[in-house]
């Protein structure tokens, strides 16, 4: 158990930039969502490791809450997405411009 | 030494269900020609039949795998290779998992070592137990898709939806039983169940929690998609569903994890209602029965019996599944949702709040841990 | 201590397949793979039964969902051109930069010993204790979030082109 | 604890071990003569038409998903609700109780709106 909190820290770090790089690059909404999901769960890493750091258990709760939410983004999200492939047949997200100011 | 014993533990529990499985899979065709009043699987000798008794058990034992394991391993074109490879694995690897934290026996004594009876002593084993159960959904789903073809594809979005639906009742009736007995150590529950009601009854959960039992069970045998929940490989309409365009072991292995998923709802409901390894009235230095009777027994016996009667309830319930699914008719699609949304559901959810009301009620009606 | 940086590459790597893979199914795949390494990682940091909830919640029912929609929607694999290549070098580079600038900056800072913790650390009860008393609001405000989340998916989904 | 882990290592391991070979057997030992009919998708002897994947379902399946998901993660609430249930006592009951309640709303419009309904 020697792994300083720094490591768990920077290896969250690591995979929300990958998340993001995810959201920013792909154009598949689906695969969008994927990678919104990884950095929630990077968020959900540094959590757990400052939990542990601090011995207290808010940061696993918190956790908790924040998968719920993940669930909960996910119905909805996809939902819509089923909603606008029904009208759309398009899962580009480029394509997908009705919202666009 | 202790690494040794953990992995020789985990063999045993691991030898035991691959043993199971097989032997079901004996059992199942004995039992569903007995119902239907055939012979059954008997076309097998050697030596010409000099034996004066056939060896149908041997050649499903032995012969069965064998040659299912030379058939040519076909993959469909336009199926992805990997996943096709990936989906059977999926499909029984998290089963065989979920084996390793049912407690097969209470304790061994060797010497001066006392080594617990179960593969994996986790003291959340229910949660382990219900994400293992959350996985297999993935089999069905892969084995859907990678094959290329529209009746695996059917087949794996029925089975994947139904197999989603039954979760929640089983989630439901398991957090039933966490509450009665306030913990998710496996081990734990088995072990409070040794107690006795008044004396005389042994405190199984099914005394406590018989609507939880048979949501439990109900559910357990939707999950594993054979009669009367077989619609995702209903024969008549799909030919086999997702694993339609598997062969050989693969097929094999999708076989096995049907009569795999049969032994782990009896082991549950061993586990979980009907006392797991407990003998009625045997303790770890022997019987004692009500009205003071008392009958020593070695240790080394008592571990035996316990194993033995855990194999003997476990084998109860697994002939029970079969003969509910050589009895019963296919439901059809509406029916099986309504059952699962509707009806398990419902009841689960009023189980459980029947049941805290109870126990806050009667403090002390149920075993405390 | 090894098995921690061996967890750490594999699920960088896995995380990285969820971004760059072509067929969508692969990423979810690729994904659920990232979310059981980091369950394992929640184990090593004594958050038991937080590990699990991440397989059954996670795994067993976010991603199941997601190759659902993949599954209905028969997603095809994306073509390689789809992406604009010059945003992709930018955002590359923006998304390396960013994280040693962060893996830096967390690095650099001497972080004190981790505090001692009770027994009890990380155990169901522990985290029980916590959720149903200090935390109660947050957990009543949940339901409700669940219950917008059902209608408003039910809604959307049955609308109709 | 980390013993018990370390268990669950080792019979991860042995099991995939033991499903790996189940899966593979039929590549090394079987037979291995590929041919077109062989290959073809299984539709009951007639020729396969259009793609596959493109097939889509009624959204009444996604339905089902998404219902799952919610009350997969009220019952995740429940397991540690069920552990400190005797401490909490009858308050206990009550939040346990509004949050299904909530829930439960969920539930009933789902089932109004026929989104239960299979035909």
């Amino acid at each position: 158990m020697a792994v300083p909190v720094q490591h768990y820290l920077v290896l969250s770090a690591i995979l929300f930039a990958i998340g993001a790089v995810g959201v920013l690059v792909r154009r598949n909404v689906i695969v969008v969502f994927m990678a919104i999901e990884l950095m929630l769960n990077a968020v959900n890493l540094a959590f757990v490791a400052l939990a542990r750091q601090r011995a207290s258990m808010d940061g696993q709760v918190i956790v908790f809450f924040v998968m719920t939410v993940a669930a909960a983004e996910a119905a909805v999200g996809l939902a819509i997405i089923l909603a606008n492939f029904a009208q759309r047949r398009t899962l580009h997200a480029d394509e997908i411009s009705t919202l666009r100011g | 030494m202790d690494l040794l014993i953990a992995f020789a533990k985990c063999l045993v529990s691991l030898l035991i269900v691959l043993q199971v499985g097989v032997i079901l899979l004996w059992v199942e065709r004995k039992g569903s020609a007995l119902i239907q009043d055939r012979v059954g699987a008997n076309r097998a000798n050697i030596f010409g039949g000099i034996l004066p008794f056939n060896l149908g058990i041997v050649n499903t034992l032995m012969a069965d795998p064998v040659k299912l394991f030379h058939k040519e391993d076909i993959v469909p074109e336009g199926a992805d290779h990997f996943l096709h490879w990936l989906a059977p694995f999926l499909a029984l690897f998290p089963l065989f998992l979920t084996y390793a934290v049912i407690p097969f026996g209470d304790v061994l004594v060797i010497g001066d070592t006392t080594i617990n009876l179960q593969a994996v002593e986790l003291n959340v084993g229910i949660l382990f137990v219900l994400a293992m159960v959350s996985l297999g959904v993935y089999g069905v789903v892969l084995g859907g898709w990678a094959s290329n073809s529209r009746y695996a594809l059917l087949g794996g979005v029925r089975g994947s939806a139904q197999m989603i639906s039954y979760e929640i009742a089983m989630g439901l009736a398991l957090v039933a039983v966490v509450l009665t007995y306030g913990t998710l150590d496996l081990q734990a529950i088995v072990r409070a169940q040794g107690d006795l009601m008044w004396g005389v009854i042994p405190a199984w959960g099914v005394f406590y929690q018989p609507l939880a039992l048979v949501i439990l069970f109900i559910a357990g045998m939707a999950e594993s998609k054979r009669a009367p929940f077989d619609l995702p490989e209903a024969e008549s309409e799909l030919i086999a569903g997702f694993f339609t365009e598997y062969s050989g072991s693969k097929q094999s292995v999708f076989m096995m994890a049907d009569f795999v998923e049969v032994a782990i709802v009896a082991a549950l409901v061993t586990t979980l209602f009907f006392g797991g390894w407990q003998v009625p009235y045997l303790y770890r230095d022997g019987f004692h029965f009500p009205g003071g009777f008392s009958i020593a027994v070695p240790s080394l016996l008592v571990t035996v019996l316990q194993v033995l009667s855990f194999l003997v309830k476990l084998f109860l319930f697994c002939w029970f599944q079969i003969l509910v699914r050589w009895s019963l008719p296919r439901l059809r699609y509406d029916q099986l949702m309504d059952l699962g949304w509707k009806r398990l559901l419902p009841y689960a959810l009023a189980n459980l709040a029947v049941s805290a009301v109870l126990i806050l009620l009667l403090q002390g009606w149920t075993v405390r841990s | 201590m090894i098995v921690f940086y061996l967890l750490a590459i594999l699920s960088v790597l896995s995380a990285i397949v969820v971004v760059v893979h072509r067929s969508p199914i692969y990423c979810a795949l690729a994904l659920v793979n990232t979310l059981f390494l980091i369950a394992v990682m929640f184990v090593l940091l004594d958050a038991h039964m937080i590990a699990f909830l991440q397989v059954i919640v996670y795994a067993g029912a976010i991603m199941v969902l997601f190759l659902f929609v993949i599954m209905l929607l028969g997603s095809p694999d994306e073509p390689a051109s789809a992406e604009r290549p010059g945003l992709r070098t930018v955002v590359l580079a923006a998304a390396v930069v960013l994280a040693v600038e962060l893996g830096a900056v967390v690095a650099a800072k001497p972080g004190g010993e981790p505090m001692a913790e009770p027994p009890s650390y990380g155990s169901t009860q522990a985290l029980a204790e916590r959720l149903f008393t200090t935390h109660l609001l947050s957990f009543e405000l949940t339901s409700l979030l669940l219950l917008v989340a059902v209608v408003g998916a039910v809604v959307m989904a049955r609308r109709r082109a | 604890m980390e013993q018990s882990y370390a268990a669950v290592l080792i019979s991860a391991g042995l099991c995939a071990l033991v499903v790996a070979i189940m899966v593979g057997a039929s590549r090394l030992l079987g037979t291995r003569t590929p041919n077109r009919a062989k290959q073809s998708v299984f539709e009951a002897g007639n020729r396969s038409v259009g793609e596959v994947k493109t097939h889509r379902f009624p959204v009444k399946f996604y339905l089902t998903a998404i219902l799952f998901i919610v009350f997969d993660v009220e019952v995740v609430f429940m397991y540690p609700w069920a552990i400190v249930f005797r401490q909490l006592g009858w308050f206990g009951l009550a939040e346990m109780a509004a949050f299904v309640v909530v829930l439960g709303v969920g539930l009933a419009y789902v089932w109004k709106v026929g989104a239960l309904e299979w035909d």
